[in-house]
């Protein structure tokens, strides 16, 4: 029994000592400093946020001169972040005229960066969000009453241009009408990224073109038609009764 | 330095002429000594903290706070000397004052220490809303933290910080430090009732249990040095260590025999578990009582409680230091230290303490980071079934030790100090004594050893000895 | 080693350990009758993290699920996705017109990333168990090593825990550059540090006598039980899936198994708390050997280096617009033990019923079996040991 | 303590309280406790964030167990309806002043969970007042230090003796534009069986 | 050890339980079809002969087979166990059809104790009530909640003690419909 007391006792002492040696080990190395320091701190706010490699997903950026609105990604995103927009351009080409990225639902799983068939989707490796660095990348607090308001090109320079002065500062007329496009108690963080893509004159531009085209090519078709009609010799079988059934 | 007795006696005689006598005495002790001490061990209590926290990043590979400097405490001093100019002025003045290099340089430095941690910390606890919990008992709640504190700094009135810097000479100091440390029971009891939460009722009641049975060990250590040196006195004490040449560190209690080592084992121990230290912190054990006894302090109370635990921390090195390595006394050359003035050798020699103190503290730091946290029953167990017996064997071989030294010898003078007698002990059986009973213990290990056996080979392994 | 607790039960004190308490691994709340400082009585409340994952399961098609996974077990979201896509591909496999095959490669690195993450996980356990016995300074320790890893992860796949690594079909991306490199290199340092680690805490004599003779449960009581895993495994039992019903390329490892062997001697007994938590140590050993056999057997990179895993993934996707009729249920060995999905499709693009079962659930299951007659502060260490994660008790 | 309203008033601008109180603030932005408080995913980065690597030790942040005692919590991860009342407790239990990260999707609003889940909240503002949101599944631990250096601008400006400061809220790691006093829902919570005990 | 197929599995099963049906699942995957009354004596045989050996309970759980494509249609709540050995290492799994409206279904808890939970998260989430099982209650959801949100028919609540779960914009109240392309 005492030999086992001994034992215990020994054993006890020895592998705190055993302890101590290793920690006393990080001690020295790192109160030696740099050189063979083991502390792998790295000193965020003082140094620049690590990039590790070019899959990082920070944030999550359309670049919407590419984006032809098919809608893939909001198919494959299990959340349901994004809100789009299309307009058709000149080309008949799809554009995004808005694309809404609700940053506080987004999970970060870049499913929608693999669904994306033209790579306008991507993640960036910055993790900062400042949106005054950025005007493109612009965040709000929406509330869903305000989500379905559409804002245009000058209105998000509106937007931009009070969000550096102080609440206090602005007119009555300036704050109503923010209080009336965003609400910072709203539960939608919104990031606006292809906002304001049309002009409403480029819009309008852009509408007729496309009606214009549209006109062009249904004439052309109903010329086909007729034409088509009036070589085939036999007149069309006649029409079912109307009603269709008695 | 007998003139601060003198200083006391004086201010309280001054003083007599109005109010009453003991109101003037206290008065006049509360000036001379208890100020002055406090503003000596808490700050340097409240820097341990900050000194922990770096100790603990250096062990587990990180920085520790390095972001508060000191420019916050600077520009505050700056703005108020500052204080008729407009804010702006200020501003640009104190950027301007930054801008200097020494004070840059400095700023760049106190910021990388982190030596504004604590300024910072003290200040928010300040600024802390004090909460009183609604189940609490109000007046226990709030007293228990001035009481710990109280508990804390009593004992620093017997220590002897030099030959002539000694608060409170006393024939039974060492009985009075054990005395006084014991009211930090009642604080912490006190906390964890008042509180009202369970939590806090757990740790108080650890806590209680913990310090009572760690005062035996301690108490049993304390006997020790006592029955060696023959006197409850703790300067008497220090000036027994005194060794003529050129090591005086041979004539330290540490050095006499290996019950002394023993002692100075379980006292340390056993101090560690007083100041509720890791491994012993079961009394705010955070991952297991959330926070223990103080679960519900907020702010400054709070702040009271870590002080607390910081200021006896110093006292255990301090206790240590003066129990067993020879007090205030330096390791070589002791005696030429006392042919110095008076005023460099008591600052000479407190610093001398202060270093041993430090030590002892950057050990129970160094402990703390490291070793696991023991359980309720593995205490008791270490108090009852470890030290004490541990203390007791030293007892007994030290009673031996007295037995078989031929009697007594006059000893050194120290200082002012006068000689004491001591154990008659020649070189041979001084080395008799830390052979004999090193060789028992080395065979029984070896039995032990032999009997019980290593560790499981896959441990062998995951530690890496087998390879 | 077990206390009587002697107050009646009317008098004894009820204590709420969580939902929020330091050392519950999340919101685990456990209602401990005890007396004084023992425990005479636990009832574990569970659900303060259940986020309808097997609802949602139901709701999303078969590859937005993926993700979901992650959250299932944050802690191993690798191992998580891989549970899922070998299930859903096992299902797949039912009808040959659908049958998916998994590049040779992505079969390794599939391997190679469950594997680390095997030791990331493991890391947490072993590290949140220690700073539950009170010793702060291995776990982050161990969250220094985990660094790595997520560094490895978040080069391979962008994200440091919540991958959506796996896919059906494959995994989302190869290897980046240096990968290999780096991974040997990491497993080198790996195991140093690790023998550092078990220096400091394994061995220590104080974190032993707290652990060992713990909570035992011997291997009748840990099958009965429906534990999985290390927990099995440290009761003696002697299975893991990996080798007993290997998928993917495990087949081809010599996967070997430690078991609980009582380690702390004539301290401990096997089953105990410490014997589950050597067992995840010796687990780690044992993936860092995996990952080295893995690394050996990796393929070649394909042609393309934009579509290494064999081009599938647009097949995948069409494929997956209509999975077979049917039900499977297929289990793999995460490092919380057995993750079994029992997965029923109708046919559609959408799983009918997804479920998951996970280790920790059964082991949360154990909790009141054995939480009895202990003291108050091995309840922390008896969860630790256990390692359980909340999310995926409730899911 | 007693204070001269006004903006334009110059004692205010000269003295000692705007200068004790701006002391007051530094010392609460780097002394910023924080409650140990994880549920899910953010958790474990919020544990990395304290790890060696993030080391948020070094801005003065260490994490306390009891909600007394902390200045700051850190909301990472799932809130369901169930817990919910339970972090609303410890909010209330903390002492003033405090501050609330809310930390990655789930806490911002419901995030992976919001659309088809029956029992998670969806945003934890509903129950406690957010200062700052950190975007993110879960926010990479920089992320978090990014929101809380936005937070420390916040509580710069925090007046202990002076007027509260009717600060908007901060969005995304950086201050909204625009903002109202954040608004407490009705204390409705039911207290449940202890949020913390 | 020995494996037996499901074939000499089923073959003991019936001994014991004549009633015990066979079915073969699309994808080849064999159940056992228990009936309700009977699930607690098989269990207790398939534990304790000692060819069968089922010693664990990998899973228990259940299917709303409310919108599953049978033919007929019907709308029981199916309780699976999944059944393994690790003394023989042979797999089974039992079906048991539960109707929706008074489902119960005897309590395994007594063979295999792993039960106690598996059973208290299938009553929590799809109300399938297990007679004589020692704690029956909710596991997973608050004590006060409405319904058994697993069943395919669950509503999705308002609001929970007053706090709304849909954000507002959220607009469906009930479970998600079955997306297009399943039969």
């Amino acid at each position: 029994m005492i030999l086992a007391w001994v034992h215990d006792v020994v054993e006890g002492v020895r592998s705190c000592l055993t302890g101590m040696r290793t920690t006393g080990h990080y001690l020295l190395e790192n109160l030696r400093g740099s050189g063979g320091a083991t502390a792998i701190t790295r000193e965020y706010p003082e140094q620049p946020a690590e990039r590790v490699g070019a899959r990082q997903r920070g944030h999550l950026v359309n670049d919407a001169p590419r984006c032809i609105v098919c809608h893939a990604c909001d198919t494959a995103c299990p959340v349901d972040c994004f809100t789009m927009d299309g307009e058709r351009d000149a080309d008949n080409k799809m554009r995004a005229s808005r694309f809404d990225i609700d940053l506080s639902k987004c999970i970060y799983c870049g499913l929608c960066v693999r669904a994306c068939p033209t790579d306008s989707l991507s993640m960036t490796p910055a993790f900062e969000v400042d949106p005054r660095h950025d005007g493109s990348r612009f965040l709000f607090r929406r509330s869903s009453g305000q989500l379905g308001q559409r804002l245009d090109a000058p209105d998000v320079e509106r937007l931009q241009r009070l969000a550096d002065q102080p609440r206090e500062s602005l007119a009555a007329a300036d704050r109503a009408w923010l209080d009336q496009h965003i609400d910072p108690n709203g539960p939608h963080l919104i990031g606006m990224y292809g906002l304001g893509y049309f002009t409403p004159e480029q819009k309008q531009a852009a509408d007729a073109a496309r009606e214009a085209k549209k006109r062009a090519k249904e004439a052309a078709a109903a010329a086909a038609k007729a034409k088509a009609a009036a070589a085939a010799a036999p007149p069309p079988a006649p029409p079912p009764p109307a009603g269709g059934t008695p | 330095m007998t003139g601060l007795g003198h200083a006391v006696d004086t201010l309280a005689a001054w003083l007599a002429g109005g109010p009453p006598g003991w109101f003037a005495v206290t008065l006049a002790v509360l000036a001379v000594w208890v100020a002055p001490l406090l503003l000596l061990v808490f700050p340097v209590a409240a820097f341990g903290q900050i000194l922990e926290r770096k100790i603990a990043a250096a062990i587990q590979r990180r920085k520790g706070p390095n972001s508060a400097g000191l420019d916050g405490p600077l520009r505050l001093v700056f703005r108020a000397v500052l204080c008729l100019l407009p804010r702006e002025r200020q501003d640009r003045a104190f950027a301007a004052f930054c801008n200097l290099v020494p004070v840059r340089t400095a700023l760049l430095w106190s910021r990388r220490l982190g030596l504004g941690q604590f300024v910072a910390d003290g200040i928010k606890m300040l600024g802390k809303e004090d909460i009183v919990p609604r189940g609490a008992d109000g007046a226990v709640f709030r007293f228990a933290p001035y009481l710990a504190l109280v508990g804390a700094f009593l004992p620093w009135c017997v220590l002897p910080f030099a030959q002539h810097l000694v608060m409170l000479e006393t024939e039974v100091s060492a009985l009075f430090v054990l005395a006084t440390s014991g009211l930090v029971v009642v604080a912490l009891k006190m906390a964890g009732w008042g509180s009202g939460n369970k939590w806090s009722l757990l740790g108080g009641m650890r806590a209680v249990a913990q310090l009572v049975s760690y005062e035996v060990p301690i108490g049993l250590a304390v006997g020790g040095v006592v029955l060696w040196c023959g006197t409850m006195d703790l300067h008497a004490i220090v000036g027994q260590q005194y060794a003529p040449g050129v090591f005086t560190l041979l004539g330290w209690n540490v050095c006499q025999g290996p019950f002394l080592l023993l002692l100075l084992l379980v006292f340390f121990v056993a101090g560690l578990a007083e100041c509720q230290r890791s491994p012993f912190d079961m009394a705010e054990a955070e991952s297991e009582l959330v926070s223990g006894f103080n679960t519900e302090y907020s702010g400054l109370r709070w702040g009271m409680f870590a002080l607390a635990e910081y200021t006896e921390m110093l006292l255990i090195g301090a206790l240590v230091a003066t129990l067993f390595l020879g007090g205030y006394q330096s390791p070589i050359g002791e005696q030429w230290l006392l042919l110095l003035p008076t005023w460099l050798e008591t600052l000479l020699h407190a610093l001398i303490l202060g270093a041993k103190t430090l030590v002892v503290f950057l050990l129970m730091m160094w402990i703390r980071w490291t070793l696991p946290r023991f359980r309720v029953d593995q205490v008791m167990r270490l108090a009852w079934l470890v030290l004490v017996p541990l203390a007791l064997l030293s007892l007994l071989g030290i009673a031996v030790t007295l037995l078989v030294a031929g009697g007594t010898t006059e000893g050194m003078a120290y200082g002012r100090l006068a000689a004491r007698p001591r154990p008659d002990l020649s070189w041979l059986p001084w080395l008799l004594l830390w052979i004999v009973p090193v060789l028992a213990a080395v065979v029984l290990v070896r039995a032990a050893n032999a009997r019980y056996g290593g560790r499981h080979p896959a441990l062998r392994r995951l530690t890496g000895e087998g390879a | 080693m077990t206390v009587e607790a002697s107050t009646p039960a009317g008098e004894r004190m009820t204590l709420n350990m969580g939902p929020h308490h330091p050392a519950t691994h999340g919101v685990l709340r456990i209602v401990v009758e005890s007396d004084g400082e023992v425990v005479a009585r636990c009832t574990p409340d569970h659900g303060y993290l259940h986020r309808s994952i097997e609802k949602i399961g139901e709701c999303v098609e078969w590859p937005m699920f993926v993700p979901y996974t992650d959250r299932i077990d944050y802690v191993c979201a690798m191992n998580a996705n891989l549970a899922y896509c070998v299930a859903v591909e096992r299902l797949l496999a039912s009808d040959p017109a659908t049958t998916v095959v998994v590049p040779r490669r992505a079969e390794c690195i599939r391997v190679l990333v469950a594997e680390l993450n095997r030791i990331s996980s493991h890391l947490i356990a072993v590290g949140a168990m220690a700073m539950d016995v009170g010793a702060y300074t291995p776990f982050l320790h161990g969250i220094a090593q985990r660094e790595a890893v997520n560094d490895i992860f978040e080069k391979l796949c962008g994200q440091r825990l919540t991958y959506n690594y796996v896919t059906i079909g494959g995994v989302a991306f190869d290897l980046h550059d240096g990968a290999v490199a780096e991974i040997a290199a990491f497993l080198d340092q790996f195991e140093r540090e690790m023998q550092r680690f078990n220096r400091l805490v394994t061995t220590n004599t104080i974190f032993r006598d707290r652990c060992a003779g713990l909570a035992v449960v011997d291997a009748a009581q840990a099958i009965a039980w429906g534990l999985v895993g290390p927990n099995l495994r440290g009761s003696g039992v002697d299975f893991d899936l990996r080798r007993d019903e290997s998928y993917g390329i495990y087949g081809e490892l010599d996967v070997r198994v430690p078991k609980g062997e009582a380690f702390a001697g004539r301290h401990g007994r096997q089953g105990d708390a410490y014997d589950r938590y050597v067992v995840r140590l010796l687990e780690i050993q044992e993936s860092v050997r995996l990952c080295r056999a893995v690394l050996q057997l990796l393929p070649p990179a394909a042609d393309k280096p934009a579509d290494p895993l064999g081009g599938h993934q647009a097949e995948v996707s069409k494929i997956l617009r209509k999975v077979p009729k049917g039900a499977v249920h297929v289990r793999t060995e995460a490092p919380r033990g057995e993750m079994g999905y029992w997965i029923v499709s109708d046919g559609g693009k959408v799983p009918f019923r997804v479920r998951c079962r996970t280790g920790s659930f059964t082991a949360a299951g154990m909790f009141q079996h054995v939480m009895r007659g202990i003291f108050l502060a091995d309840v922390v260490a008896v969860i630790g040991s256990f390692d359980v994660v909340v999310p995926e008790i409730d899911r | 303590m007693t204070r001269r309203e006004g903006p334009g008033d110059a004692f205010d601008d000269r003295i000692h309280l705007t200068a004790v109180d701006e002391f007051l603030a530094w010392g609460k932005e780097h002394s910023l406790f924080y409650l140990l408080f994880a549920t899910a995913c953010c958790g474990i980065e919020l544990m990395q964030a304290g790890g060696p690597r993030y080391d948020v030790d070094r801005l003065g942040m260490i994490p306390r167990a009891t909600p007394r005692q902390a200045d700051l919590m850190i909301v990472a991860g799932t809130i369901t309806h169930k817990m919910a009342s339970r972090v609303r407790t410890l909010w209330e239990q903390m002492g003033e002043p405090r501050w609330v990260v809310s930390m990655g999707s789930c806490a911002n609003s419901g995030g992976p969970f919001s659309k088809w889940s029956y029992s998670v909240l969806n945003g934890i503002d509903k129950y406690v007042p957010v200062d700052v949101y950190v975007p993110g599944c879960p926010p990479r631990p920089e992320a978090l230090i990014d929101g809380v250096m936005a937070l420390r601008e916040r509580v710069r400006r925090y007046r202990t003796l002076g007027e509260r400061s009717t600060e908007p809220h901060v969005v995304a790691g950086h201050e909204a534009p625009f903002g109202a006093r954040c608004q407490l829902p009705p204390p409705d919570a039911p207290a449940g069986d202890g949020g913390r005990a | 050890m020995t494996a037996l197929s499901h074939e000499q599995i089923a073959a003991a099963v019936r001994s014991v339980c004549p009633e015990v049906g066979d079915q073969r699942a699309s994808n080849g995957r064999p159940f056992l079809h228990v009936p309700a009354a009977a699930v607690a004596d098989v269990a207790r045989c398939l534990r304790d002969d000692p060819a069968l050996r089922f010693d664990a309970l990998m899973d228990l759980t259940a299917v709303d087979l409310l919108q599953f494509p049978y033919t007929p249609p019907r709308d029981d709540i199916a309780v699976v166990y999944l059944l393994f050995s690790y003394a023989h290492r042979h797999k089974i799994t039992l079906e048991v059809f539960a109707p929706r409206q008074a489902c119960a279904v005897p309590s395994v808890a007594a063979v295999w104790p792993a039960a106690i939970y598996f059973e208290r998260e299938v009553f929590d989430l799809f109300g399938v009530t297990f007679t004589g099982h020692p704690q029956l209650r909710r596991i997973l959801m608050p004590d006060d909640w409405q319904g058994h949100p697993l069943r395919k028919d669950y509503l999705y609540p308002a609001d929970y003690h007053g706090v709304p779960h849909l954000r507002d914009g959220q607009s469906f109240s009930t479970s998600p419909p079955r997306a297009e392309g399943t039969s």
